[in-house]
């Protein structure tokens, strides 16, 4: 993956579009005794993808790194990994060790049931950050994640309202299955659906900017016209301009062909300052400070209010972007 | 038994000989690819001459496509065909020792600065860096194989299982972008020069191990080493040396392929970079003919294996077939192209082109 | 087996040959190398397809099909092969029973129980549950034997087994041919030592380039006449050899070539001292597994050297690694070519000129041309069977595959040759040429070191011999001393002249 | 010792040199770390982690004991997971035809492969590559996404734990919790056992060591090599559909990213456990324990607390190299004394 910042699409949205309806009256799970063990430093298990697949994750990785310190009373343990059984494996191993709270990125949304059950039964709790997974609530205290259709949704409207003459679209998906790629890409599936989009053509690159560059070249090749490349992270829309800079098709502002990327890299905002890229879709990866509140929350015995935590993020057209945008958001 | 002389020596007209001949299975594997494209398609062969955005002459088409993209296979190829002749087994490891290479190359280019506005360093010294990197973790690789006696796969496991994580290490995390243009002439297009580069970068590697293969006995001693080690030292050869001498040249072209990669888009992804190119490099070596299991080797016929590689991807491309799913296709043409390959299918095809040629002597006689 | 052919790429190995073996009696396949008799063999036994023929068992009018070693033995005829073929990572035990048994389990203890008695019937030094590849060449001869000695045969076909024997362990198989002879086994039996046809076969078939000569029973074919036969033209008696012996004269004069003082490998020889002479041929001798092999391993640097100086005219040099060796100007022919010797996959003309090439250095490749006027040159010097210099040496007959051996080291034209065992395997005819050569070598002043199981071989090239037992130089005989019955009794530790 | 040391067979000296190594490090993680290493449970749950692993390993060991290998197992393992997945939930399938489902995927695999290998005479590494590629291009087109498993009667076997006795521990609630492995475990052990008595006491399980050792020789021993090598294929096949449903069972969803790497490591835990890649040498013992090692690696250095991501990479790296060179001295040291007598 990449940079999925990842939610379960479905029902993370829903939940999000309704300010969380589950108030959550502080669920079974939370467990009996909130008295934190022995007092002084909290133990967190933190399970996350590997820091270097992305920008994204690196900021990720940074920011945790730099709230769970020492100083703010917390001793933390990393595991890393892109593959969800060794997560599984990691999440396992904490549990054993007895951490107080299990931090979690998962690979994957599915196969965490049981996991999560023997963490309960071991009096564990477990904060989502950044994916949700496919497992019942109540086996977790809550939820920080971005909403991917929301994100999706919001450059699909973008795209709509540059009211092109007609939409040829190169469409660069994410890892299949992923809740980044769901849900960026069912707005666009929507839109092609409803609003005559044409996808030149649908593939995934995988997050990987070399086949995206290899997919482009092909489309290239092959002569089909495309005036919009709509990848769904920075790094494919980064190996996507690398094979239209190779061709001569001109690209960004008032150009041929529409550029647009997710994920806010401070590289791709700069592109999008200068003209080359068009559009650009947050995601942000800066959880950290929304898991310390809950957790001191949970210390103090106090209930957790909205179980689901939806990041806010926007996305930055390149007419529009400031300086300070790439400054502030850029990751 | 003049006569039978005679019969044996018609036995070696050239097609037989062809199809007898190791190259044979990549070249038939190419032109089975071409006809097929040709029949579907045949603007797949179509080149076209363009403008690129700095306004220099720039050849396109999927053919130009396929010479830029299997460069770097094409020069993993050579070493991973070294490799394989010296040392019986294969390196698994090159695909992140490139995450490594490259990411020396771009720590060298922007020093600390992940953003640098100018170069830290002359291009040249960094990839000179990256090449001297790149032979020391090919040196451990082949030391571990070649002095520790470990098979090679297994030792290469290790730098396997590290050489992503070295990678980010080396950045320590970062994900630097070189904004200079002359460093993505590497992975494009020098102005003026209408071919990609990769294509000669790998044209130069290619004449350059072709004449070390000419003008020294790199070749002999590999093999020779390969097909039986004791033999080999009682004829004053070192084999532990030669097998890490192989690694060590692996190791060089792999910091070349790292430079073409990381030159593409003037920046890296540890973990995705060159990812899977280690099973390609040895499916283009499997390709060529070469027995995985050392000894005899054929340089060119793995280089054409890359190329028939580079050309399946592009024409599984070219037909849209979606790009998770395409490893399943690529399994089903290299098992035809091998079983085709196999002895007793090529017998069967050189005993057509015998009697192919003996019809026309007799008809020539009449 | 009638009318049987067999073509190989570019070679006809068999050309309609017939061949009759009757129940009880012991047929001697004789010819020379490259013949056809392996070739012959392996067609019986499946494990080459036959072209064309026949093959008809106990009489039956029916062609019966072997398409593999297995069903060879299912028929009954079990084969000892040139090479041997065991699989070394597996037990002595398990190497006499895999494969014969449809039983799908495996027990262990009864096997090792077996298998240790019939390896004490014979007199085999191993046990049971060792593991092959820690035996020596001979005992692994010998477990081959008795592996297919066991089986319950009709046929039983011996290809060299006596190659790597001794004469002890010779003995002890004829023993056991005569055997089986008497409860009616059929043996098929190729050897090149012709003594050993006399000694214990009933009936000889004779083979010459992939033809058939003729049967013959054994009283019929004098020796002489069987020589003739197997090389298809007269041989100048063998007696030749030793009244045109040169030797003598040349070894008086000069100091010696390479002398060694306290030599000691790794390889477990105790410190010895050795010298020899330019233009002098002698020779090690011993029993098998006495050290004769490591002596000259040791000299050559073939084995990590840790004691110990060589001298070379009296100046020391270093030999670490047999490149040191290879440029003070000597050469080593090795004991076991299939290991040591051939690199299989390369071409005969790779094969020759290795050695040189290897001298000559990493940036000054022989080129095409000239490695193809080394090698037909070679080729025809020692009328190595081969259908081209391009071919690889794996698919040449075991004694051509031993000249191409010799002819690399030729080619670098040593001052000081080690011909380690070089007659293995190699027909009477050649075994004659190579002795001239060696003889003719040392006339024009090239100094060798002639190891040889066959006595009488040495006694007629050497000059001198050194006397090996249990890993130690026991004594030297030269001149007058260099008789069959002296080395054995310094062998046996009579008189000892150890100076 | 040294006596001892030359008489062993490299099969049983490579076996040796797992176990002591496995045990040392996981006693000393237990002294030096502590922590959950002190809990059985964490011995466990490496079991269940595993043991699709160890099933996997099996195969390849029997591959590779003939001289072979096989690098489809986990692209295998993903596409029956897939399947699997896919016939649970949408087809409504019942659990024991998903089982019939996993074997026979593994098993025309197993089937093909061999096929190839076999009777035709193609490099193994391509085949299974090819077959690799193969799988997982498969999984893809049966199905992108990767979703849970709601079949009830295959949550029902999923969630079925096997208690251990005596093994449990108090957790920090006060609660005793006790020990378990899951019904993938008791599978992984019954294959163990069934493919070390098939190594040691069939003929087959002999032929495939002899066919490795040289499968020139075994030809002439009048073993059927072709049959032979076919059938490490099939049975390696049928093993990694077998570990495909385990590893299904263990967790639950069916995933194109499923097992990925998988075979790396299940040659890896091979090797550590004494197989060698040239054939000839191997034992299941050591496998099994050779999974163990490398898992506890992982867990070492999961549970080290490292604070750069890059440092688990380097490490399990670092201990693996380790591994292997100390392997490595031992065989040189045997070979020594071999010669020296
Ligand atoms: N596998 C093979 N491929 C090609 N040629 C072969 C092969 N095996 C044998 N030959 C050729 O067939 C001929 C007969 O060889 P064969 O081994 O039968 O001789 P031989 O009589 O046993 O000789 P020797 O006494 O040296 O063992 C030789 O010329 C050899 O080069
Ligand atoms: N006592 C012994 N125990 C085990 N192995 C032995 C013993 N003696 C010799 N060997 C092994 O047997 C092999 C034969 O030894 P060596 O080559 O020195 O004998 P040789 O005198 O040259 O006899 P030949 O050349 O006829 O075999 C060597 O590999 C040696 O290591
Ligand atoms: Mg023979
Ligand atoms: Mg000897």
């Amino acid at each position: 993956g990449s940079s999925d910042a990842g939610s379960n699409a479905a029902t993370g949205s829903a939940n999000a579009a309704t300010g969380s309806a589950n108030a959550a009256t502080e669920s079974a799970s939370a467990g009996t005794t909130s008295s934190s063990s022995s007092g002084d430093m909290i133990k967190v298990g933190i399970i996350n993808n590997d820091p270097n697949e992305s920008g994204y994750r690196t900021a990720n990785d940074k920011d945790m790194k730099n709230t769970f310190t020492e100083a703010n009373g917390y001793e933390a343990s990393f595991a890393y990994s892109l593959k969800n059984d060794e997560q599984i494996t990691a999440a396992q191993k904490f549990i054993q060790d007895g951490v107080d709270y299990l931090l979690l990125s998962a690979a994957d949304t599915a196969g965490w049931d049981s996991v999560l059950k023997d963490a309960q039964d071991a009096g564990i709790r477990v904060i989502l950050f950044d994916r949700t997974i496919d497992a019942d609530e109540s086996l977790y205290e809550a939820s920080i994640v971005s909403d991917m259709a929301k994100e999706g949704q919001t450059a699909v409207d973008w795209l709509k309202s540059q009211n092109l003459s007609e939409y040829n679209i190169i469409h660069l998906q994410g890892v299949m299955g992923s809740a980044a790629q769901q849900g960026r890409t069912g707005a666009l599936d929507d839109a092609a659906a409803n609003d005559g989009f044409n996808l030149v053509t649908q593939q995934t690159a995988e997050w990987n900017a070399e086949k995206a560059q290899q997919i482009v070249q092909s489309v290239i090749d092959a002569g089909t016209p495309f005036n919009v490349i709509y990848a769904e992270n920075d790094d494919m829309a980064k190996g996507a301009v690398a094979a239209l800079d190779k061709a001569n098709i001109s690209h960004g502002v008032g150009k041929d062909v529409i550029v647009m990327g997710f994920d806010c890299n401070k590289w791709a905002l700069e592109e999008l300052k200068a003209g080359n890229w068009n559009y650009d879709g947050q995601c942000n990866p800066f959880q950290a400070s929304y898991i310390d509140d809950i957790i001191k929350k949970l210390e103090n015995g106090e209930t957790i209010s909205e179980k689901t935590i939806i990041m806010d993020e926007k996305g930055f057209d390149a007419t529009t972007i400031t300086q300070e945008d790439v400054d502030n958001y850029g990751i | 038994m003049s006569n039978e002389k005679k019969v044996e020596k018609g036995n070696k007209n050239f097609l037989s000989g062809l199809f007898r001949q190791q190259i044979f299975i990549p070249i038939a594997a190419l032109i089975i690819l071409a006809v097929f494209n040709l029949i579907a398609d045949p603007s797949f062969f179509k080149i076209t001459l363009g403008y690129n955005s700095a306004g220099d002459p720039v050849l396109s088409g999927y053919l130009m496509t396929i010479l830029d993209y299997g460069s770097e296979l094409a020069i993993l190829a050579i070493g991973m065909t070294l490799v394989t002749a010296a040392s019986g087994g294969q390196d698994i490891s090159v695909g992140a020792a490139i995450a490594i290479a490259g990411s020396v190359i771009l720590r060298v280019l922007c020093g600390t600065n992940s953003r640098p506005d100018t170069l830290q360093a002359p291009i040249i010294v960094a990839f000179l860096v990256a090449c001297v990197v790149a032979m020391l973790f090919g040196a451990f690789n082949g030391a571990l194989v070649a002095y520790f006696k470990i098979q090679p796969m297994v030792a290469t496991l290790i730098l396997y299982t590290a050489g992503r994580s070295i990678a980010a290490w080396i950045n320590n995390n970062e994900l630097p972008i070189v904004s200079d243009p002359t460093f993505s002439y590497f992975g494009g297009f020098i102005p003026g020069i209408p071919i990609p580069t990769p294509f000669f970068i790998a044209a130069v590697c290619v004449l350059v191990i072709f004449l070390v293969l000419k003008f020294t006995t790199l070749g002999l001693y590999t093999q020779s080493v390969g097909i039986n080690e004791n033999s080999s030292k009682l004829n004053g050869l070192n084999p532990t040396f030669i097998k890490f001498l192989t690694f060590v040249i692996l190791g060089l072209c792999v910091a070349v392929a790292a430079l073409i990669k990381v030159s593409r888009l003037s920046s890296i992804n540890y973990s995705v970079i060159a990812k899977d190119i280690e099973m390609d490099a040895i499916l283009a070596v499997a390709l060529g003919g070469n027995s995985l299991s050392g000894g005899k080797f054929n340089m060119a016929a793995s280089i054409l294996g890359a190329y028939v590689i580079q050309f399946l991807t592009t024409t599984l491309y070219k037909f849209d077939v979606q790009s998770d799913a395409l490893p399943a296709y690529k399994a089903v043409v290299v098992i035809l192209l091998v079983v085709l390959s196999t002895p007793k299918v090529r017998e069967w095809l050189s005993a057509f082109g015998k009697k192919l040629k003996q019809g026309k002597a007799v008809k020539e006689v009449g | 087996m009638k009318n049987i052919h067999k073509s190989f790429p570019g070679v006809r190995a068999l050309r309609g040959v017939d061949f009759h073996l009757n129940k009880g009696e012991i047929h001697a396949l004789m010819g020379e190398n490259g013949a056809g008799k392996s070739t012959l063999i392996k067609v019986l036994t499946g494990v080459y397809s036959k072209d064309e023929g026949q093959i008809f068992i106990d009489g039956n009018d029916k062609a019966v099909s072997i398409h593999s070693p297995q069903e060879a033995q299912k028929l009954g005829i079990s084969t000892v092969y040139q090479e041997i073929t065991l699989c070394p990572n597996l037990s002595v035990a398990e190497n006499m029973y895999i494969g014969r048994s449809n039983k799908i389990y495996q027990n262990w203890k009864k096997m090792n129980e077996d298998a240790d008695k019939i390896l004490q019937n014979l007199d085999i030094p191993a046990k049971a549950s060792q593991q092959l590849a820690s035996c020596s060449i001979a005992v692994q001869q010998m477990v081959a034997i008795a592996r297919a000695v066991d089986m319950d045969c009709k046929v039983l076909i011996l290809d060299e087994p006596t190659s790597s024997l001794d004469e002890q362990e010779v003995t002890k198989l004829f023993g056991l041919m005569r055997d089986l002879k008497a409860r009616g086994v059929g043996i098929i039996f190729v050897t090149h030592f012709l003594d050993q046809v006399y000694e214990v076969c009933d009936k000889i078939t004779v083979m010459r380039d992939g033809s058939l000569v003729g049967e013959y029973a054994i009283k019929d074919l004098p020796r002489v006449q069987l020589v003739s036969k197997m090389l298809g033209k007269e041989l100048d008696d063998l007696s030749d050899i030793k009244g045109e012996q040169p030797t003598e004269q040349k070894t008086e004069n000069g100091e010696p070539l390479f002398e060694t003082k306290d030599l000691c490998s790794d390889a477990g020889i105790k410190p010895f001292d050795f010298y020899i002479k330019k233009g002098e041929v002698n020779g090690f001798t011993g029993l098998l597994g006495s050290g004769r092999s490591e002596c000259v391993r040791a000299i050559f640097g073939a084995d990590r050297v840790i004691g110990g100086t060589v001298k070379k005219n009296g100046k020391q040099v270093k030999i670490n690694k047999p490149l040191d060796a290879m440029r003070c100007g000597i050469g080593y022919l090795p004991e076991d070519r299939k290991r040591d010797g051939i690199v299989g996959d390369l071409s005969v003309r790779e094969n020759i000129i290795l050695a040189l090439q290897v001298l000559r250095g990493f940036f000054h490749p022989i080129s095409k041309a000239e490695a193809n006027k080394f090698a037909d040159e070679y080729i025809k010097l020692l009328d190595i069977k081969t259908a081209s210099a391009e071919t690889p040496i794996k698919s040449l007959s075991g004694g051509n595959q031993q000249k191409v051996i010799l002819a690399r080291w030729l080619l670098t034209h040593p001052e000081y040759l080690i011909l380690d065992e070089p007659t293995r395997g190699i027909d009477v005819g050649t075994k004659v040429d190579i002795q001239k050569l060696v003889l003719k070598l040392a006339s024009e002043g090239m100094s060798v070191t002639f190891i040889s199981s066959e006595t009488d071989e040495m006694l007629r090239t050497c000059s001198r011999l050194v006397v090996m037992r249990d890993r130690k130089v026991v004594g030297e005989l030269s001149g007058e001393d260099l008789t069959q019955t002296k080395i054995m009794s310094t062998i046996a530790g009579g008189e000892s002249k150890h100076e | 010792m040294g006596k001892k040391l030359k008489n062993m067979t490299d099969t049983n000296l490579l076996l040796t040199i797992t176990i002591v190594v496995f045990f040392v490090m996981y006693i000393g993680a237990i002294v030096f770390q502590g922590k959950g290493f002190l809990k059985p449970q964490t011995f466990f749950n490496i079991l269940n982690a595993n043991a699709a692993l160890i099933i996997l390993s099996c195969g390849m060991s029997l591959v590779m004991i003939t001289g072979g290998i096989d690098i489809s197992v986990g692209g295998v393992v993903a596409l029956v997971s897939m399947s699997c997945a896919v016939y649970l939930d949408f087809g409504g399938g019942n659990v024991f035809v998903s089982m019939l489902l996993a074997v026979a995927i593994g098993l025309a695999f197993g089937i093909v492969q061999g096929f190839l290998v076999a009777y035709l005479d193609i490099q193994p590494f391509i085949v299974t590559l090819a077959g690799m590629f193969f799988a997982r291009g498969m999984t893809t087109i049966v199905n992108t996404k990767p979703f849970n498993v709601a079949n009830e009667s295959f949550t029902a076997l999923k969630e079925t734990r096997v208690i251990v006795p005596g093994m449990g521990s108090v957790n920090k609630l006060g609660n005793y919790v006790n020990a378990y492995v899951e019904i993938g475990v008791i599978v992984a052990l019954l294959v163990v056992i069934l493919m070390f008595i098939m190594l040691r006491w069939t003929k087959m399980g002999r032929s495939f060591y002899a066919v490795g050792g040289n499968n020139q020789s075994a030809l002439m021993l009048g073993i059927n090599v072709k049959r032979t090598k076919f059938m490490s294929h099939l049975l390696c096949g049928l093993l990694a559909g077998i570990g495909g449903y385990v590893y299904f069972l263990h967790v639950g969803s069916g995933s194109a990213s499923h097992a990925s790497g998988m075979e790396m490591n299940a040659i890896a835990s091979s090797i550590i456990g004494g197989t060698m890649l040239t054939g000839g040498v191997g034992n299941i013992i050591g496998t099994f324990f050779g999974v163990l090692s490398l898992s506890t690696i992982q867990n070492i250095v999961s549970s080290a607390g490292l604070d750069q991501a890059w440092w688990t990479g380097i490490t399990i790296a670092a201990m693996l190299c380790l591994f292997l060179v100390v392997q490595s001295v031992v065989i040189a040291r045997k070979k020594k004394m071999l010669q020296n007598k």
